[in-house]
């Protein structure tokens, strides 16, 4: 029997070997899989590539790992945000590497490596400082830079449910990276707020299909996903902290009330 | 040449060139008071490149959901008839031409629609380039929105663009605090001046040949 | 107020002009457009090119076009099937253009077409006939073919429910060419079983978002679409007509009895 | 040599092959037998081209769907723990290696792993392709499955294709109704003779020099 869940998530990324190219999911914190993220710090893991769109927010997650100095190359489109200020110190130092890529091409060149196509002319860059020196050719009367595919080793994706057998949907905007990342890499792995009966997934909503995902670990649901509705009242409409006067677990069920049931995949 | 719109008299100004039933993508900054502005008859569907169309405005701070947000990472909420997508989608949306418009900042537009608003290319700072690049050929209209001139009195529409190039000759039309241009194949135009602004003033102080396709306003 | 429900489906593709290029999207008869083409037929377009993945089945739909003469050119990978009659007699006497394409490079260059990518290369067909004097190029090592982007002036798509904002759903294997498809042309047209109310259709489940539909064409429920289940009977396993001595409607509604509701999109 | 084992039994044999959790798709004709011989203490998942992960057998004659078939246009039905996605991502999922096992026809397959399926070459055939290309590059492990002499006596397992190309090199194991081969990078392994069955009959029969990787079985 296929069972693709991995309690442990320790033991969900124990393979990740320093050198290692890896994937991480999420636009800002959105989607972003933090746990995994976590995990992966715990491990040790160093010397790393890591392909994901921004460079990290605050001292957590992505930013924690570039703190620890485990992160030799960034492979991203957008590394300068209001709270990337550990990406910012590390490279005004000269100590990490950084491969500029706009966001549009990037994405393209992972859902190409996971899609079996090794390069691809794109209109995106064309006469940009970006793509000096890259191979450009014309069709149609308009000019293309060559680029190619991007792999990884391990692709790691925060989604929001999943089956044993690896079909796994997003919530939102938080679908983002998730469903090309998860194409690209040799091992792809998953964290997901739930864990569901095989057949609970509706089959004509499956972003990212099981072929695709080697790993999935429940890590529990986070603040607002058992109703849809934020209930930690901790962030503001540009994501940082605050308080709100408001108290935001009025009316709402609290997350702590609500335990992922006992699943089909982990019995 | 004293008059001067402000960025909400500018954003309503852009507003009322965008048709009922669009599909438009707003960039960080300015361009967002775009949507503030769109008359109520019209219907213009907002697209935010991180994978998203029909997007709303922002929810109150008791409704703040971390997996809704929009390209500026800002909060916001899900109109009726929303659907959610992958970047790869997103992005061949843009790429695609499937928008029919596209709102960003500028730092520098030239006479052939060059665009430039990603990289001041100063040695220090840290280089992002994100969406910009993708936005700036991502629609059958990209509008540029900005002021026409620097703090220090420098023209931001130029002859050739200074700073690093975003894309080449994409721009359609360029919305600034003193006129609105047009880059047509012949040339700039002017298709609004406002106030007491003339095309000739423009043309001095911007050192560079406008058509003039401004519409007499009665009186 | 956007509303691209368009009742009449002769003046839905009343634009399609002589000489045009068409795509036709569809799997044998899953997700085969059989009113749109029909509607086609009627309005009288001759020279066209038809993009699709087989050459039509029968008599009917695509099959129709092609007998009465209205199609120059078909590109397509699977021409010969147990019921192309038409298409094989066309051929045989060479009155029709055929342009052979394997499945994989044939829906990759749509897709590429609606995604802005003039050109990428694929490994599909190296070395045979199909791609002999194609120019190659090597990376890591591989061979792979270049391969042109396929746009096109119409497409003709079958989905299951829609919107008036152009928002598609589809139903199982009849997807197919559908999302694809409806990215490449310049007017994209679909025909549904239902329009229903804007927000009724799961924003996590919209294969097609409206940006890429121009006209939505409600043609009413098929046999077996009100409850999944189909009730007419009148085809086996291998899609033929048969007769089963079950007689189908016993325990299910009849489609007849279901009329689609009047819906905020055409009210 | 008069050892033959039936299309059944062969079916069997490759399905012993398949081990569990794979994902496989199966080409039309005799590999879709594989799905009915597939041990039941293994999950096996069908890829469908057509868009379908899961796919399930036949449904019986009230319950034929129209909209759900499989690649040879065929009624099917659905598993739980189904997909649907549309043709690019189902290819995507082929030509990206996604898939653990391929099981072909084949009219010929060369020592060096070549495969011949699509055209006869004949003059009056109408030409067809499908995915026979794509599902010919589209997994880890290619198999095909074929008799190993046509009807007339001739090899089907040859030095050089005749043949018009599907793939070049892409077979890994070939299953034929007197014995299993493997395509290796150091040659031809016939891996199990059936029967009273030989490499050395196989090897003149065929004209290739042939590995022998047959276990030998008690008795």
């Amino acid at each position: 029997m296929i069972d693709k869940v991995v309690e442990d998530i320790d033991a969900a990324i124990a393979d990740i070997h320093d050198g290692a190219t890896v994937m991480i999911g999420g636009f800002g914190r959105a989607g972003q899989p933090v746990d995994l993220i976590d995990a992966l710090l715990r491990h040790g893991a160093g010397d790393l590539t890591i392909v994901s769109n921004n460079a990290g927010n605050g001292d957590v997650g992505l930013a924690a790992l570039l703190q620890a100095g485990k992160v030799r190359k960034m492979i991203c489109s957008f590394p300068r945000q209001n709270d990337s200020w550990v990406f910012d110190g590390l490279y005004r130092a000269g100590e990490i590497e950084l491969e500029l890529v706009p966001q549009g091409n990037l994405v393209e060149r992972i859902r190409a490596a996971g899609a079996g196509i090794p390069a691809f002319y794109s209109p995106t860059g064309v006469g940009t400082l970006l793509y000096e020196g890259v191979e450009t050719r014309e069709f149609g009367g308009r000019e293309y830079v060559l680029v190619e595919a991007l792999h990884a080793d391990f692709a790691l994706i925060q989604g929001y449910r999943a089956d044993r057998l690896g079909n796994v949907q997003y919530r939102k905007t938080a679908r983002n990276f998730g469903p090309p990342m998860a194409t690209a890499a040799t091992t792809t792995i998953v964290q997901v707020d739930e864990v569901v009966p095989v057949g609970d997934l509706d089959a004509e909503s499956i972003p990212t299909p099981g072929i695709f995902v080697d790993r999935v670990v429940p890590v529990g649901w986070r603040e607002w996903t058992p109703d849809g509705r934020y209930v930690g009242g901790l962030v503001d409409v540009n994501g940082q902290p605050v308080e709100t006067g408001i108290d935001p677990h009025e009316g709402h069920t609290k997350a702590t009330d609500h335990k992922p049931s006992g699943t089909e995949g982990t019995r | 040449m004293a008059t001067r719109i402000s960025r909400a008299e500018l954003a309503a100004r852009l507003a009322a060139d965008i048709p009922d039933g669009a599909v438009v993508n707003l960039g960080i900054g300015a361009p967002t008071l775009v949507a503030d502005h769109v008359p109520s008859d019209r219907e213009i569907i907002l697209h935010t490149e991180n994978g998203m169309l029909r997007m709303g405005p922002a929810p109150d701070a008791a409704h703040v959901d971390p997996d809704l947000i929009n390209a500026g990472k800002q909060a916001v909420t899900e109109l009726p008839g929303a659907s959610y997508f992958n970047q790869s989608e997103s992005f061949g949306m843009m790429r695609g031409g499937h928008l029919d418009y596209c709102v960003l900042g500028g730092f520098e537009v030239s006479a052939t629609g060059d665009l430039a608003n990603w990289s001041t290319g100063e040695p220090g700072a840290i280089p992002a380039v994100g969406g910009a690049m993708d936005l700036a050929l991502g629609a059958k209209q990209v509008f540029v929105m900005m002021d026409l001139f620097t703090k220090d009195g420098r023209p931001k529409l130029v002859a050739h663009c200074a700073y690093p190039l975003t894309a080449r000759g994409s721009v359609s039309r360029v919305y600034t605090d003193h006129a609105v241009f047009e880059i047509a194949p012949e040339g700039v135009a002017v298709v609004d001046a406002f106030g007491d602004t003339t095309v000739a003033e423009l043309e001095g102080l911007l050192g560079l040949p406008l058509i003039d396709r401004t519409t007499p306003t009665g009186g």
